[in-house]
């Protein structure tokens, strides 16, 4: 099979803007967080891609390294949306903004 | 395998992606939202897969679409949403809200599909079409256990610290707090 | 010769010295300064006497900076100046400050300290320093001991030094930089970057760098709106220890630095720098007449007469380089000796407007005609050491600058005018307030100054002595300047 | 992996036994105390072993990391903050807390062991990981005050932008590695680079210019400050500043020649606009932990300076310079934050941080206002602090390349600079006002904060100290 590698790298673009819009417009942090995931997804595939590129295991190597940083970043910004919870009773962001940008 | 219908099957998973991506960035609805991604996730195996990474792509299936959704899953079970946040999101999702960010994501989007698609863009490797061979389980095992064998340790201490900073965040307030905080 | 950086720790030690004794036993700090500062005028004599000495350490040798000293007759002249007048400045604070009195003290020693590290430093990165450094404790002393704008004047005070100084900053940079280029060395040494030889354009650039930081501390016109501001805000030692000797360190930068590195810019220059100064008098002396505050009006006449020594300064003639170095001793007794005196007032009636002072000469005779005295040295009176200064000024720079010397000597009839208004408001018509005349300690002082403003007047050649060196080298490279 | 690269990962090292022995400790028994020793212990151990086999040439550890001089001096600088936050937490924290104190410990060497490799690291992947290790560590700490909202919503900005600019790195990364299969830093960037790889590049600057906090990328900062315990803001502006600037230099330095040009433009308008917007933003602010943070990227747009010159020229002056700056920045930015730490407590729910509530401090506690002040005077680049002999690093650079509009942003920057830090100054030395500050401190942190506020008046009145030696302690020609 070959997929032109652009095609790929299109992919990974078109998946990082759309996270990158979820997280600029969205109010509710939940879906900021989830905004999140797709981007650091679209690096994961990056990676992937490169990998298959040069027909080298490293690609898929630093995929699951990039798959542990997903997954301590996600655990991590749930038990603070949690906390966060507790403290107004939902997960508005503006209603967090007290600061002055 | 048909190497036309490879490369389909790469453009329609791609699709998919994409597709249930927006649909994640757009829903109202928390769980449907979160349903979405998990669509997402797992078109994007079905990428890894098709580029020859079938390790890679079980591993998104397993730790992503599984584990890390359904940390995401819980979530959304303790917060409870409820119709008024689902009422006061639809409040926020109208058009104006999307214009800057979506123009914003357009430009960069344009820049980045221009780049790719403009010349010389490959110094050391000018076939920019690449023939897809299996890099299986056995060669990414012997790497990350070989030359990466730090790099596994230090994801150790990763995890750990998301662990730790997670289990801190999330545990209960000691008990004898006299004023309450944030006070709302 | 070690010795001479004793001139700059001994100052910084006593000081922590009278900040400890103070908060132990009350007004001992005044002691401790006042008898400090009088070993360390008796030690400078000593060091002076013996002639030029130099010292020169190495201290960071990654860029060839050296801790390097050179006291010659000007240094030792304006370090007298400075330690005398620290004295006065402690004399006329005796009773005057009320809080923090031991880190009153440390503040002033620290500032003589900083003063006279600018008077001595031979090494270009040395004199930033200290320069930079002078600043702190007198900025503290407007902050914390001056008068109700204290915190508008401090905060004007040091971003406006501090700023040109950047300016000087950079210059020193690029000037050690080229010296690099030139010899393979990184050289902040004075003496060595004399013997650079810089293309006219960059000495321009470079020129102006320094002028404007000096011009700024001297003040020039443009530069000049804080000292009106920190001079009336200052307690009264400050105000003594700024016009007294910060304004002069800008006048000896000017002397040590700009005329002997860059003489064929500042030739080209001088028109412009010589009309500026004549501006300054004009404006000083103008800005002084319509003032109400009796140190606000003092504060104007320093900017006029520092006007004279930028014109003598940019004349390159010998007689105004001497009128130039008569005037900075001079003005630095004399309007020292009218901030004491308003300090003095200000400490009786608690107020510095003139329109309430009136008629002391009946109740203070003592204080008024120590006043007048005073006052006359500042209009420049024959027989004191102010008119010295001016009339060689006038009679050098006339050579030059036919023009703006005939306009500068304007100031001198201006002065006289706004002088005698000053005294007449506050000393003579119908008496407005009863005040208590000068005690003792008071007398002492002001006496002193008087005498000192007299011997001066009477007999510069002292000063032309000590500064004789100086003054001939600048000739000197002048003459190379132009041959 | 050999036994001779396992040796040169003895620092590392005894920070992971750390961490396992606070594990160890505060599952068998929860003590403040003994959390608090067993973390100050390791961290001294770690600098005891780097300055023990300081390396004086570039060593080699798997593919992933590299043991060098430049390296070696940052972890000496990490090490020392990661020392000074600790002590600080105790004071901070108090007698009868009721957050618990064992987890700050555990993620404050987590933390400093991320910034280390992070130093250390020479591949793709070891970048990635100990930029997160470091980063997701911190994350806890911003937030480890959980009853603070301003501190749970700052660390959650933080997490949010910073999974954004990881993400972009991330595909930097994939770029690069995509037009040059290879994975080493080195061999990545000294392969011929395509447009694809160029735009690669620049995403992974831009990765690492918003962990800097460079403007355009610098919005998160403030408010991830305020909202930060104080001690926890100390962290972010010292240890990952410090860390990321080492592998933003170490990026820099390997850009090839005929991307130069297109690199200075691109970064010498950052530094501009950094230091001018920094130092303006600055201006008006009433929080000190906000004046930090547009301070941080002034600051950070002036060690950019150094990087922008590293790559016209050559020299060995550039890694002194930096070296230096950073230095000065870090031992002003403790002292600044210990001050406000000690008078300030984890348990409230604000920390003593407007101005207001500085006023008149030295009259009430003149060694904490004093350290603050000679602190504050460094930042502005006042002689005999050691801020100065930085700032004298820098113009020397700037001018030696005769780059004029970095070096008249400079000024301007130190211009304004100078206004708000003075402003700080003066707020000190104001008459006091009736409420007193309550201030604390074991004899161990007095002694600490008393031994870097005397380095930063010996270093910046005997500048030679450090500065002849730099030259042998980086290892530079």
């Amino acid at each position: 099979m070959t997929v032109p590698i652009e095609h790929g790298f299109v992919l990974v673009a078109l998946l990082w803007a759309i996270g990158l819009v979820g997280l600029l417009s969205r109010k509710n942090t939940l879906f900021m967080l989830m905004s999140m995931e797709i981007m650091l997804n679209a690096g994961a595939l990056a990676f992937i891609l490169a990998g298959s590129l040069w027909q080298q295991a490293d690609g898929q190597v630093i995929y699951i390294l990039i798959l542990s940083i997903a997954a301590a970043e996600v655990g991590l910004g749930l038990a603070l949306l949690i906390r966060l919870r507790q403290h107004i009773g939902d997960l508005d962001i503006d209603k967090l903004d007290e600061m002055k940008g | 395998m048909n190497i036309e219908s490879g490369q389909l099957l790469f453009y329609v998973s791609g699709s998919i992606a994409v597709l249930a991506s927006l649909f994640v960035v757009t829903n109202k609805n928390a769980v449907h939202a979160l349903l979405y991604l998990v669509v997402s996730l797992l078109a994007l195996a079905m990428c890894f897969y098709l580029l020859g990474a079938p390790f890679a792509a079980a591993l998104q299936i397993i730790v992503y679409a599984g584990a890390i959704m359904v940390l995401f899953v819980f979530a959304v079970m303790i917060f409870n949403i409820n119709q008024t946040d689902i009422d006061r999101e639809q409040q926020w999702l109208t058009w104006q809200s999307w214009v800057g960010p979506s123009l914003l994501a357009m430009i960069l989007l344009g820049e980045i599909v221009f780049v790719l698609l403009s010349q010389q863009n490959w110094a050391t490797n000018p076939s920019s079409v690449t023939q897809i061979e299996l890099v299986d389980a056995r060669a990414v095992g012997s790497l990350l256990f070989g030359p990466y064998l730090l790099a596994v340790e230090i994801a150790s201490f990763l995890l750990l610290a998301g662990l730790v900073g997670g289990y801190h965040l999330a545990k209960e307030l000691p008990k004898k707090t006299t004023t309450q905080g944030g006070s709302q | 010769m070690v010795a001479l950086s004793f001139l700059i720790w001994l100052p910084l030690i006593f000081g922590v010295f009278a900040w400890i004794s103070e908060n132990k036993f009350k007004s001992s700090g005044n002691w401790i300064t006042l008898i400090s500062l009088s070993g360390l005028l008796i030690f400078s004599i000593y060091l002076g006497i013996n002639g030029t000495s130099s010292l020169s350490w190495e201290w960071f040798a990654r860029f060839n900076i050296h801790f390097a000293l050179l006291f010659d007759g000007l240094a030792l002249l304006l370090v007298i100046l400075t330690i005398a007048l620290a004295m006065l400045a402690v004399l006329v604070s005796w009773n005057d400050i009320e809080k923090h009195r031991g880190f009153f003290h440390f503040n002033l020693m620290f500032s003589v300290a900083g003063i006279i590290g600018v008077f001595l430093a031979a090494d270009l990165f040395l004199f930033f320093l200290f320069w930079e450094v002078m600043l702190l404790p007198m900025t503290a002393l407007i902050l914390i001991w001056g008068h109700e704008g204290r915190r508008y004047a401090a905060l004007k005070f040091f971003i406006f030094t501090q700023v040109s100084s950047l300016l000087m900053l950079v210059a020193i940079i690029a000037l050690a930089l080229y010296h690099q280029d030139q010899t393979g060395e990184l050289s902040f040494n004075l003496g060595q970057l004399q013997q650079l030889v810089i293309p006219e354009n960059m000495q321009f650039w470079l020129m102006l760098g320094f002028f404007i930081a000096f011009a700024v501390k001297l003040p020039m016109v443009p530069f000049h709106s804080w000292l009106p501001d920190a001079h009336t805000q200052a307690p009264t030692a400050g105000s003594v220890l700024l016009a007294g000797i910060l304004l002069k360190t800008g006048a000896y930068g000017l002397i040590r630095i700009v005329l002997p590195l860059f003489p064929s810019a500042t030739m080209e220059f001088a028109p412009v720098a010589v009309t500026l100064g004549v501006i300054s008098i004009i404006y000083g002396a103008l800005m002084a007449y319509s003032q109400t505050d009796f140190k606000r009006l003092v504060a104007y006449s320093s900017i006029s007469h520092m006007g004279f020594v930028l014109l003598a300064l940019f004349s390159w003639h010998e007689v105004a380089l001497q009128g130039a170095i008569l005037t900075i001793v001079a003005h630095g007794i004399s309007s020292a000796a009218l901030f004491s005196m308003a300090g003095l007032i200000q400490h009786r009636i608690h107020s510095r407007e003139l329109g309430k002072m009136g008629g002391m000469w009946a109740s203070a005779p003592k204080m008024a005609t120590v006043t007048l005295i005073f006052v006359m040295a500042g209009i420049g009176m024959p027989g004191m050491a102010n008119f010295n200064g001016e009339l060689f000024t006038l009679l050098g720079s006339y050579q030059q600058f036919p023009v703006q010397t005939i306009v500068a000597s304007l100031g001198i009839v201006l002065s006289a005018v706004y002088g005698l208004h000053l005294f007449q408001r506050a000393f003579q018509g119908p008496p407005n307030v009863d005040v208590v005349d000068l005690h003792m300690r008071e007398l002492v002082f002001t006496s002193l100054l008087v005498v000192a403003l007299i011997y001066f007047g009477l007999q510069p050649h002292i000063v032309l002595d000590l500064s004789s060196e100086t003054i001939s080298s600048l000739m000197q490279i002048a003459g190379e300047a132009h041959p | 992996m050999s036994m001779q690269e396992l040796w040169l990962l003895l620092p590392v090292l005894i920070i992971s036994a750390g961490i396992l022995a606070v594990m160890i400790q505060a599952s068998w028994k929860r003590s403040h105390f003994i959390a608090q020793g067993i973390c100050l212990v390791t961290l001294l151990l770690a600098l005891a072993a780097l300055i023990y086999q300081y390396p004086t040439d570039v060593k080699t550890i798997t593919i992933l990391f590299e043991y060098e001089p430049i390296g070696g001096f940052f972890s000496l600088l990490l090490l020392l903050v990661g020392i000074s936050v600790a002590l600080l937490q105790g004071p901070y924290m108090g007698a009868n807390c009721k957050e618990v104190a064992e987890e700050f410990y555990l993620l404050l060497l987590l933390s400093c062991l991320g910034a280390m490799l992070l130093v250390m690291s020479r591949h793709v992947g070891s970048v990635i990981l100990s930029i997160e290790l470091m980063s997701l560590a911190m994350l806890a700490i911003l937030a480890y005050n959980r009853e603070r909202k301003l501190a749970l919503e700052g660390a959650m900005k933080y997490l949010l932008l910073s999974g954004a600019a990881t993400s972009l790195l991330l595909i930097g990364f994939a770029l690069l590695y995509a037009s040059s299969g290879q994975m080493m830093l080195v061999d990545m960037l000294q392969s011929p680079m395509g447009l694809m790889a160029k735009s690669g590049f620049v995403l992974v600057l831009a990765g690492l210019a918003f962990k800097l906090s460079l403007v355009p990328l610098h919005f998160w900062t403030p408010d991830v400050y305020q909202g930060a315990p104080v001690n926890s803001t100390l962290l972010l502006t010292s240890l990952s500043k410090a860390a990321v600037f080492a592998l933003f230099i170490k990026l820099i330095l390997l850009v090839p020649a005929d991307f130069e040009a297109d690199m200075i433009r691109m970064l010498s308008w950052m530094a501009i606009a950094s230091m001018l917007l920094g130092n303006w933003l600055a201006l008006q602010q009433q929080s000190l932990k906000r004046l930090m943070a547009y301070s941080a990227i002034a600051h950070m747009g002036y060690v950019l300076v150094a990087g922008v010159i590293a790559m016209g020229i050559d020299h060995s002056l550039v890694l002194e310079g930096v070296s230096y700056y950073l230095l000065a920045y870090l031992v002003a930015s403790i002292l600044i934050f210990a001050v406000l730490t000690l008078l300030s407590r984890l348990d409230d729910q604000q920390d003593v941080d407007e101005l207001p509530q500085l006023q008149g401090l030295f009259w009430q506690h003149p060694w904490l206002a004093s350290i603050m002040t000679i602190a504050f005077l460094s930042l502005a680049g006042m002689p005999i602090t050691i801020g100065f002999i930085g700032k004298f690093y820098l113009l020397t650079l700037a001018i030696k390349l005769s780059a004029w509009w970095l070096v008249t942003a400079m000024l301007v920057g130190s211009a304004v600079g100078l206004y708000y830090y003075l402003r700080v100054i003066f707020t000190l030395f104001a008459p006091a006002k009736s409420d007193i500050h309550q201030a604390s401190g074991a004899y161990v942190t007095k002694i600490w904060v008393g031994l870097i506020t005397a380095s930063l008046l010996l270093l910046g009145i005997l500048p030679g100290l450090l500065g002849d030696q730099l030259r042998s302690i980086l290892a530079i020609g």
